[in-house]
C-alpha cells in the first residue's frame, strides 16, 4: 500500500479527511469464529456433563476439575516457556479437557485425570506446536496413553446408582466390558444380554464419565448440527457405518453378537461420532475425505468392538483414522474447476 | 583380468576364512551352550518338581497328545523326577494358545497322584505390567496342590484361581492349558495314579 | 489353511507391523519418508526384496543350512544373500526395467542394511513356517512396513507446514509421532495372536 | 443446495420469472454474505452535478498506460481523446467534462499506487467534441470497423477487470467462437450499479449486445441475472425478445456468481480449462454495463465518460445509484449522496468482497468503479488471526475447488514449493474463503503471496538459464 | 564447537600414523559425545529401541555391540590394504557377520536369559547401520590403533545413550532401575502412594517417544538456547 501523501497539487481547503482503515480485501468477515466454535462445543457438552456428574457425583466433579485444569495450565505453561502468545482464550485447551474428562471413568485417581491432561496438551497438542497443527485429537491420544499406560486404573468402574424408580442398580462393569467376557469364555452375550437400552438411552449405565447418556449426547449434538458446527459427514457416515457393521453380524448370530441398538447406545459411539471424530483439526477437510474418515472409524470400532483384545474401539478407531487423514485429505481432494486430466 | 582374479580370490578367501573361524567357534561354544541349556531347563524343573535325586533331564519319554489347531501331533516330552528309585513327580510343558497376544508356554509339574506340584511361565508375550503377572511367583504358587478335583478356573468364571484387575485373559489361559495338562496326565497315568495313590501321597 | 494365511497377514501388516510393534527398519523409516514419492519408492523396492530373499532364504534354510547342519552360519549366509540378491535385482531392473529402475534404483542399496529384510528372513525360520505360510509372511511384512511408510510421509508433508519448535524438527517430530502412531495401533491388538 | 433452490431450478415461475427465462446451473462453493442491496436497489439513478474537477488516469485498463494527448494548458472538451493507447493491449481515454488542462502527473488511484493522470479543471459548458458523430448505418459495419468504434471509445470490461473490449472481441482466429455470454450477475454484496442499468436501459443494453454480436458472428446470447433482481430479468427478457438467438437466465443468488468463469459454468455448463480463458471453450463474456457503452459509443458516437456508481453502505446518508464522470473524485460522490452518516471506517472502491480500501477521498471514479461502499468504523475492527483449525469453511466455500486452508498454510510456512501444489494459479481471488475463516485468516492474499513468489521464483530461474 | 565438530562427521582424514596418542584419543571422545551415533546422527537405531526396555538389556546389547564394532574395525583396518575396492562392502559384511555370529553363540553359552531377552536383535546387529558405516568411513581408511578407538568410542557412545533410554523407560515403565524400586522408596514415605509404572513406556510406543524427546534434547543442547526459537521446517 502506497504510503505517500496526497499529491502536492491537491487544494489544502478541502474538509478534514475521516481517518480511514485500509485493509486487504474482502472487508466483511462472518461473524464465526474460533472461541466461538470452541464455546459452542463446550456449551454443547453441558447435558452430557451434567448427566455424568448427577450419576458419578463428586467423584466425577473432580475427574474433570482435574483433567481440565491440566490441560489449561499445561497450555499456558508451554506457551509462556516457550515465550509465545497466550491461547487459552481461543478455547482448545478447554475443549480438550472436557473431552478427556468426558472419557474417563468416573472413579479416576486425581492423578490419572492430571497426567491425561497434561500428556493432551503436551504431547497431543503443544510439541506440534500448538492449535491446528496436532496430528491426533489430543484428548483421544491421551486417553489411549492411559489406556495403555494404566490399564487397570483405566478399567475400573463405579457401581450406578438408579436415578428413577423401575431401573436397576448397575454393577461395576461397561456393557461392553460384558459382552467381551461372554466372548472370550464363549458364553455368547453373556451378562450384557441383560443390559437395559432404556437404561442406557438415559444413561445410567457404567461407563465413562461423559457417554453414557445417548440423550444428553444427542441433545449437544443437535445444538451444534444447528448451529451449523457440525455437518453431517463424519458423525452420520461413522454412526451408519458402525450400525450396519453390527447388524450384520447381529442378523447373522443374534445369540453371540449384541444388535445395532446396543452397541449405538453403550460405549462411546455416540461422543466418539458428535464430538471427537468430528474435531477439525484432526479429520479431513475434504467432503469426501470426511465421509470416507467418517466410514473408516465406524469399521474399525466395530472390529475392534468384535475381534479385539479392547472391549471399547471408539478411542482407537479415531485415532488411526487421525492418522490416515492426511493421506485420506490427499486423495480425495475436491475437483477443481477446469481441472483438466491429463 | 588379473584385478577380477584378485577379487574373486580375496572374496572367496574371506568367505571361506570366515566359515571355518565360525566353525571352530561354534565347536569350541558347542559344549557350553548345551551345558548352559541344560542347567537352565535343570532349574526350570526344580522349580516345579518336588525334590528329587535322579538326572531328571535324561528320563524323559515322548508322548502324543491329540492334535493341534493345525491338525499336528502335539508332542510332550514328560520329564520323570524320582527320589531313590521312586516316581515322585512327572513335568512337562504345556501350551497356552488363547493369551492375550500369543502363545504362552507352561512348564508344570504333577505328583503321581495327580496333584499339581508347580508351575513355571517358560515363554509368554503378555503385555508388560499387566498380563505378564502370571510370571509372578505369587500368582503360580496359588496352583500348588490343586487338582482336577479343584476348581481350576479363575474367580471371575466361579473358579478358585486368582485373576489380576485389568487382566483375565492371561490368568485364564494358563488355567485352562493347566488343565489341559492334567488331563493329559490323567490319561496317560492314571491308571498308574489310581493304582498308587495311597502308596506314594506326596506332600505336595 | 486360507484363514491362518490371513491371519498372518493381519498381523504383519496392522497387529505386529514391523515398524511400529517390532521397531524395525527404522533407519529408512527416518530417512525416505520426508515426502510421499519417495517414502512410495522405498516401500515398493521393499516389498520387491523382501518377496525375494523370503523365498531364497526359505530355499537356503530348508535345502542347504538345515540339512549339512550348519545353521550357525544363517546371519553370514542371510545377509550375504541378501546383498548379492539386491545386486542381482538391480542389474536386471537397470536392463530389463529401466523405467522401473528409475524410480526404485536408487532405494535398493539401502535395502541391504535395512533390518526389516534380514529380519523377516532370519524370523521365517524362526517360526518355522511351511512354503505357502513364508510366501505370506513374505508379502504381509513389507505390505505393513509400506503402510507404516505411507502413513508417516504423508503426516510429514503436513508437518512441514506446522510451527513446530526447533529442536524437535526432523527425527525428533518423526519419532514421538510414529510413538502415538504406535499407541494407537495398540488397538488392534487382540485381533490376531501370534 | 437447498431444497428451495433445487425447486425454483425446476420450476421457475415458482421464483416469479418471466417465461422463458430458465435458471443456471448451481455453482460450486460460494458464500452468502449479508447483501446490503436493498439500500440502494430500488433508488432510480441520477446524474451528478458536473464537477468542478477531474483527474483522469492513463491506467484505467489492463494493459500498457496510455500516453498523454494534451499538453498542460490545453483547452479540452467532452469527449475528446486525452490519452492515447500504446500497443497491443491498452485503451485511450477521453475527456469526461469540457475545461481546461490543469496538470499532469502522479495521482492516487484506486489501487492505491500514483498513476499518471491529466487533471481537467471545468468550464461548466459540458459540451460533446466536434468529432464526435454517429456512423452511419451501424448496422451494417463489419467487424473490423465496429472493433475500431469500439477500441477507440475506450471501452473495457466494466465490471471491474477492466480489460480492453475491442481486445477481447478479437479473439485467435484458431479459436470458434460461438457464443456470447452477457454477465448481468452483479454478486457482490451492496452494489446495484448494473441493476439499476438493466432496470431501467435494458434496450440500450440489447442494442449493445446486438453490437457485440455482430462483431463476434455468433448466433447464440445468454444473459445472465442474480435471481435477487426481478425487475431486472423482466426488463432484460422484455428487451431481449428483439434480439435472435438470445436468452435471459436466471442464476442463484450466490457470492462469486459473477465470476466469469462461474456464470459460464451456470448458464452454459462448460467449464474453463485450469489456466485457459473462456474463448477455450468456444466463449465471450462481456458485462452489461460493457454492452451499454458499446452501445452509446456504436449508436451516439460517444466514447466512455461516464458510468453508473453506486454510492452505499451503512456510513452513507442517502444510498444512491449516480451517473459519474470518469475521473470525479469520490468526495464529490459521497457528497452528492448526502455525506457520510457516522463516523466512517473504511471507504471501498468497488464491493465489500473485492473492491478496494482508500486512505484518501481524492481518488477519482475509473472506468471499472461500480460503487463507493462506507462501512462504519464499528464495523471494522481488525483482530490478529489465529492458527488454522482445519474447519474446512474455506475448502467448502471455494468456488474453485481447491483447498485455501494449505495455500494458507504453506505460504505462511514460506514453503511456496508445498503451496505450489495445491494449484494457486486457479485462485480467482474472491475472497470467499477470508470470508468465511473463523480465524480470521488472510487466505486470500496469502494465496496472492504464493503466486508472487513463485513468479520471481521462475523468472529468477529463467535469468539464471538464460 | 560442537557444531562444527558435526560438520566432520564421517569424512574421517584418510592418512595419519598409528602411533599417536592424541589422535587416538580424541577419536575416542568424538564418538561418545558429538558424533554421538544414536542421539546425533540417529543411527542404529533398530535394536536401541526393541531391546532398550531395561537397563540390563540395554547393557547386554551396548557390549554385544562394542565387541562387534571393535572386533570389525581391527579386523577390517588390519585387511584394508589387502581388500580390493570394488569388493570391500560385501567383504565388510562378511566380517561383520563373522563377528555377530561369535557373539550369537557366545551369549548363548554365557547367558542364556539375556540370549532369550535380545532374541533376534542379536542376528540383527549385521545390519546395525553404525557398524557398517564406521567400517566404510574410517576403518577401511584408517590404521588398527584408531579404528580400534573409533569402533571402542562410537560402541560405547551407542551403550551410553541406549543405557540412559532403556533407563528412563525402565523407570517410568516399571518404577525401578536395575531392578530396584526408586519411586517406592521415595514415594511411599512422602505421599504414602505406590509408584504406579506407567506400561506404555515398556511397549513400543514409550520407546518411539522417549527417543524423540531424547533427540531433542541433544538437539536443543547443540543448537544452543539462542538458536532455538520457532521456526517453519522446510
Amino acid at each position: 500500500m502506497a504510503e505517500t501523501t496526497p499529491p502536492s497539487t491537491e487544494k489544502k481547503t478541502d474538509a478534514p479527511e475521516p481517518r480511514l482503515v485500509v485493509t486487504a480485501w474482502p472487508h466483511i468477515r462472518t461473524p464465526e469464529s474460533t472461541p466461538r466454535i470452541m464455546f459452542s462445543v463446550v456449551a454443547a457438552l453441558i447435558p452430557a456433563t451434567l448427566v455424568g456428574l448427577y450419576f458419578f457425583g463428586s467423584n466425577a466433579a473432580w475427574t474433570l476439575l482435574w483433567s481440565v485444569g491440566s490441560a489449561l495450565g499445561t497450555e499456558w505453561l508451554i506457551r509462556r516457556t516457550r515465550g509465545e502468545k497466550d491461547t487459552l482464550g481461543d478455547g482448545s485447551a478447554a475443549v480438550t479437557g472436557l473431552l478427556l474428562g468426558l472419557t474417563m471413568p468416573p472413579s479416576s485417581p486425581w492423578w490419572l485425570s492430571a497426567i491425561g491432561g497434561a500428556f493432551a496438551i503436551g504431547i497431543g497438542k503443544q510439541v506440534y506446536g500448538g492449535l491446528g497443527y496436532n496430528i491426533f485429537n489430543p484428548a483421544l491420544i491421551s486417553r489411549v496413553f492411559l489406556l495403555i499406560a494404566f490399564p487397570v486404573e483405566m478399567t475400573t468402574w463405579p457401581i450406578v446408582a438408579p436415578p428413577f424408580p423401575g431401573l436397576d442398580v448397575v454393577t461395576g462393569a461397561t456393557p461392553l466390558g460384558q459382552l467381551q467376557v461372554g466372548r472370550l469364555t464363549g458364553k455368547g452375550l453373556g451378562e450384557a444380554a441383560d443390559v437395559s437400552l432404556g437404561a442406557a438411552f438415559v444413561g445410567s449405565i457404567g461407563g465413562s464419565l461423559g457417554e453414557t447418556s445417548a440423550l444428553a449426547l444427542l441433545i449437544g449434538a443437535g445444538y451444534l448440527f444447528a448451529k451449523r458446527i457440525l455437518t453431517w459427514h463424519i458423525p452420520i457416515t461413522m454412526l451408519l457405518s458402525a450400525v450396519l457393521f453390527a447388524l450384520v453380524f447381529w442378523l447373522i448370530d443374534p445369540h453371540r453378537y449384541a444388535g445395532p441398538l446396543f452397541h449405538l447406545l453403550t460405549g462411546g459411539l455416540l461422543i466418539g461420532a458428535f464430538f471427537m471424530a468430528t474435531d477439525m483439526v484432526t479429520s479431513p477437510t475434504t467432503p469426501r475425505g470426511q465421509i470416507v474418515f467418517g466410514i473408516g472409524c465406524g469399521v474399525i470400532t466395530m472390529v475392534i468392538r468384535t475381534w479385539g483384545g479392547y472391549p471399547e474401539g471408539v478411542s482407537f478407531a479415531i485415532v488411526i483414522m487421525n492418522a490416515f487423514s492426511p493421506m485420506i485429505e490427499r486423495y480425495t481432494r475436491p475437483r477443481r474447476y477446469g481441472e483438466v486430466r491429463t | 583380468m588379473n584385478s577380477v582374479g584378485r577379487l574373486v580370490v580375496v572374496l572367496t578367501a574371506i568367505a571361506v576364512g570366515s566359515a571355518v573361524a565360525l566353525s571352530l567357534v561354534y565347536e569350541a561354544t558347542k559344549g557350553p551352550i548345551e551345558e548352559a541349556r541344560r542347567k537352565k531347563l535343570v532349574q526350570l524343573l526344580r522349580n516345579v518338581l518336588p525334590p528329587f535325586d535322579n538326572e531328571v533331564d535324561q528320563e524323559s519319554e515322548e508322548k502324543i497328545d491329540g492334535r493341534d489347531a493345525r491338525g499336528r501331533d502335539v508332542r510332550r516330552t514328560v520329564y520323570t523326577a524320582k527320589k531313590e528309585g521312586k516316581v515322585v513327580g512327572r513335568a512337562f510343558q504345556v501350551t497356552a494358545p488363547d493369551g492375550y497376544s500369543g502363545d504362552i508356554l507352561v512348564l508344570m509339574g504333577v505328583a503321581p497322584d495327580g496333584i499339581l506340584t508347580g508351575i513355571e511361565i517358560v515363554a509368554h508375550k503378555e503385555t508388560p505390567g499387566l498380563g505378564d503377572k502370571i510370571a509372578k511367583k505369587e500368582w503360580r504358587e496359588t496352583f500348588k496342590g490343586k487338582s482336577l478335583r479343584s476348581k481350576l478356573d479363575v474367580k471371575k468364571d466361579g473358579g478358585e484361581i486368582d485373576q489380576f484387575s485389568g487382566a483375565t485373559i492371561s490368568p485364564r489361559a494358563v488355567t485352562k492349558a493347566v488343565k489341559e495338562g492334567l488331563k493329559f496326565v490323567e490319561k496317560e497315568y492314571g491308571k498308574e495314579v489310581r493304582g498308587s495313590e495311597r502308596g506314594v501321597r506326596s506332600k505336595g | 489353511m486360507a484363514a491362518e494365511l490371513t491371519l498372518i497377514l493381519i498381523s504383519t501388516v496392522l497387529v505386529n507391523n514391523f515398524v511400529l510393534s517390532k521397531m524395525l527398519g527404522l533407519c529408512p523409516f527416518i530417512g525416505v519418508t520426508k515426502n510421499v514419492e519417495n517414502s512410495m519408492g522405498m516401500g515398493m523396492a521393499v516389498i520387491f526384496v523382501i518377496f525375494l530373499a523370503s523365498i531364497s532364504g526359505w530355499v537356503v534354510n530348508t535345502f542347504v543350512l538345515v540339512p549339512f547342519n550348519i545353521t550357525f552360519l544363517r546371519t553370514v549366509v542371510f545377509i550375504l544373500l541378501i546383498a548379492a540378491l539386491v545386486q542381482l535385482v538391480e542389474t536386471v531392473m537397470r536392463k530389463s526395467f529401466p523405467a522401473l529402475y528409475k524410480a526404485l534404483g536408487i532405494y535398493l542399496p539401502l535395502i541391504t542394511t535395512n533390518c526389516v529384510v534380514l529380519g523377516s528372513v532370519i524370523l521365517i525360520m524362526k517360526k518355522e513356517y511351511g512354503f505357502f505360510q513364508m510366501i505370506t509372511y513374505g508379502i504381509g511384512v513389507p505390505v505393513g512396513f509400506y503402510v507404516a511408510l505411507f502413513i508417516i510421509s504423508h503426516i510429514r508433508e503436513q508437518l512441514a507446514m506446522a510451527k513446530i519448535a526447533k529442536p524437535l524438527q526432523g527425527a525428533p517430530i518423526t519419532l514421538i509421532t510414529t510413538g502415538l502412531l504406535a499407541l494407537a495401533f495398540m488397538g488392534f491388538s487382540g485381533l490376531v495372536r501370534e | 443446495m437447498s431444497i428451495l433452490q433445487a425447486a425454483k431450478r425446476f420450476f421457475p415461475s415458482m421464483a416469479g420469472l418471466p417465461a422463458g427465462v430458465r435458471y443456471g446451473r448451481p455453482i460450486r462453493g460460494g458464500i452468502h454474505p449479508p447483501y446490503g442491496k436493498d439500500l440502494a436497489a430500488d433508488v432510480h439513478t441520477e446524474e451528478m452535478p458536473l464537477p468542478a474537477r477531474v483527474v483522469i488516469p492513463m491506467v484505467q485498463h489492463t494493459g500498457a498506460p496510455a500516453k498523454p494527448a494534451v499538453a498542460i494548458g490545453a483547452v479540452v472538451r467532452k469527449g475528446q481523446k486525452i490519452g492515447e493507447a500504446q500497443g497491443a493491449v491498452s485503451a485511450p481515454v477521453h475527456a469526461s467534462i469540457s475545461g481546461k488542462v490543469t496538470a499532469i502527473g502522479n495521482f492516487l488511484h484506486p489501487s492505491g499506487r500514483e498513476i499518471p493522470s491529466i487533471v481537467i479543471e471545468s468550464d461548466g459548458t459540458d459540451e460533446w467534441a466536434e468529432e464526435i458523430a454517429p456512423p452511419v448505418e451501424p448496422e451494417g459495419l463489419g467487424p473490423a470497423a465496429l472493433r475500431t468504434i469500439i477500441a477507440e471509445a475506450g471501452i473495457v470490461g466494466m465490471g471491474g477487470a477492466a480489460f480492453p473490449t475491442a481486445v477481447k472481441l478479437n479473439p485467435p482466429a484458431e479459436k470458434k467462437i460461438d457464443t456470447l455470454v452477457v454477465n448481468g450477475a452483479e454478486c457482490e454484496p451492496y452494489l446495484t450499479s448494473d441493476h439499476r442499468l438493466m432496470a431501467e436501459h435494458s434496450v440500450e443494453i440489447v442494442d449493445g449486445v446486438r453490437f457485440l454480436k455482430q462483431v463476434l458472428g455468433v448466433g447464440r446470447v445468454v444473459i445472465g441475472i442474480e435471481d435477487n433482481k426481478p425487475g431486472a430479468i423482466r426488463a432484460m427478457a422484455a428487451a431481449a425478445r428483439n434480439l435472435d438467438g438470445s436468452e435471459v437466465v436466471a442464476l442463484e443468488t450466490k457470492y462469486p456468481q459473477g465470476g466469469e468463469k462461474q456464470v459460464i459454468k451456470a448458464v452454459l455448463d462448460r467449464e474453463v480449462p485450469s489456466g485457459g480463458l473462456p474463448m477455450d471453450v468456444g466463449v465471450v463474456v462481456q458485462n452489461v454495463g460493457t454492452a451499454y457503452a458499446v452501445h452509446e459509443a456504436v449508436r451516439h458516437g460517444h466514447p466512455l465518460v461516464r458510468r453508473i456508481v453506486t454510492v452505499t453502505g451503512p456510513g452513507i446518508a442517502a444510498p444512491k445509484n449516480l451517473w459519474a464522470r470518469i475521473g470525479t473524485p469520490i468526495k464529490d460522490l459521497i457528497a452528492a449522496a448526502g455525506g457520510f452518516k457516522g463516523e466512517p471506517g473504511r471507504v471501498i472502491m468497488g464491493g465489500p468482497m473485492m473492491g478496494s480500501a482508500v486512505y484518501t477521498l481524492h481518488v477519482p471514479v475509473v472506468k471499472g468503479s461500480g460503487g463507493v461502499l462506507v462501512l462504519h468504523r464499528s464495523d471494522t475492527v481488525t483482530e490478529e488471526y489465529r492458527s488454522c483449525i482445519r474447519c474446512a469453511s474455506c475448502v467448502n466455500a471455494c468456488p474453485m475447488g481447491l483447498m485455501p486452508n494449505f495455500l494458507s498454510v504453506s505460504a505462511e510456512a514460506l514453503n511456496f514449493d508445498e503451496g505450489k501444489k495445491y494449484h494457486p494459479y486457479d485462485c480467482i481471488e474472491c475472497g470467499c474463503c477470508d470470508y468465511v475463516c473463523p480465524s480470521r485468516r488472510p487466505i486470500a492474499q496469502h494465496i496472492r503471496f504464493i503466486k508472487t513468489e513463485l513468479r520471481k521464483k521462475a523468472e529468477k530461474a529463467k535469468a539464471k538459464a538464460a | 564447537m560442537e557444531a562444527d565438530a558435526r560438520q566432520e562427521t564421517i569424512v574421517a582424514p584418510v592418512e595419519g600414523t598409528a602411533k599417536e596418542p592424541s589422535r587416538v584419543w580424541t577419536d575416542f571422545t568424538n564418538a561418545l559425545g558429538s558424533e554421538n551415533p544414536v542421539l546425533r546422527l540417529i543411527l542404529g537405531m533398530c535394536p536401541t529401541l526393541a531391546v532398550s526396555t531395561s537397563v540390563q538389556n540395554a547393557l547386554g546389547m551396548g557390549v554385544a555391540v562394542i565387541f562387534v564394532l571393535v572386533g570389525s574395525n581391527a579386523m577390517v583396518s588390519a585387511l584394508r590394504r589387502v581388500i580390493p575396492d570394488q569388493v570391500r562392502i560385501p567383504v565388510y559384511i562378511v566380517i561383520i557377520a563373522s563377528f555377530v555370529t561369535v557373539v550369537d553363540l557366545g551369549i548363548a553359552a554365557l547367558s542364556p536369559d539375556l540370549y532369550d531377552a535380545l532374541g533376534i536383535f542379536i542376528p540383527l546387529i549385521v545390519v546395525n547401520c553404525i557398524i557398517l558405516a564406521r567400517a566404510e568411513a574410517f576403518a577401511g581408511k584408517n590404521p588398527v590403533g584408531r579404528s580400534i578407538a573409533d569402533g571402542l568410542g562410537m560402541g560405547i557412545g551407542f551403550t551410553w545413550a541406549l543405557v540412559l533410554l532403556g533407563g528412563i523407560r525402565e523407570i517410568l515403565g516399571s518404577g525401578t532401575v536395575l531392578g530396584f524400586p526408586v519411586f517406592d522408596k521415595v514415594m511411599i514415605p512422602l505421599l504414602g502412594m505406590h509408584y504406579v509404572p506407567m506400561i506404555a513406556f515398556v511397549l513400543p510406543a514409550g520407546a518411539f517417544l522417549v527417543l524423540g524427546f531424547m533427540v531433542a534434547y541433544f538437539n536443543y543442547r547443540t543448537l544452543g538456547p539462542k538458536k532455538v526459537e520457532t521456526t517453519h521446517a522446510h
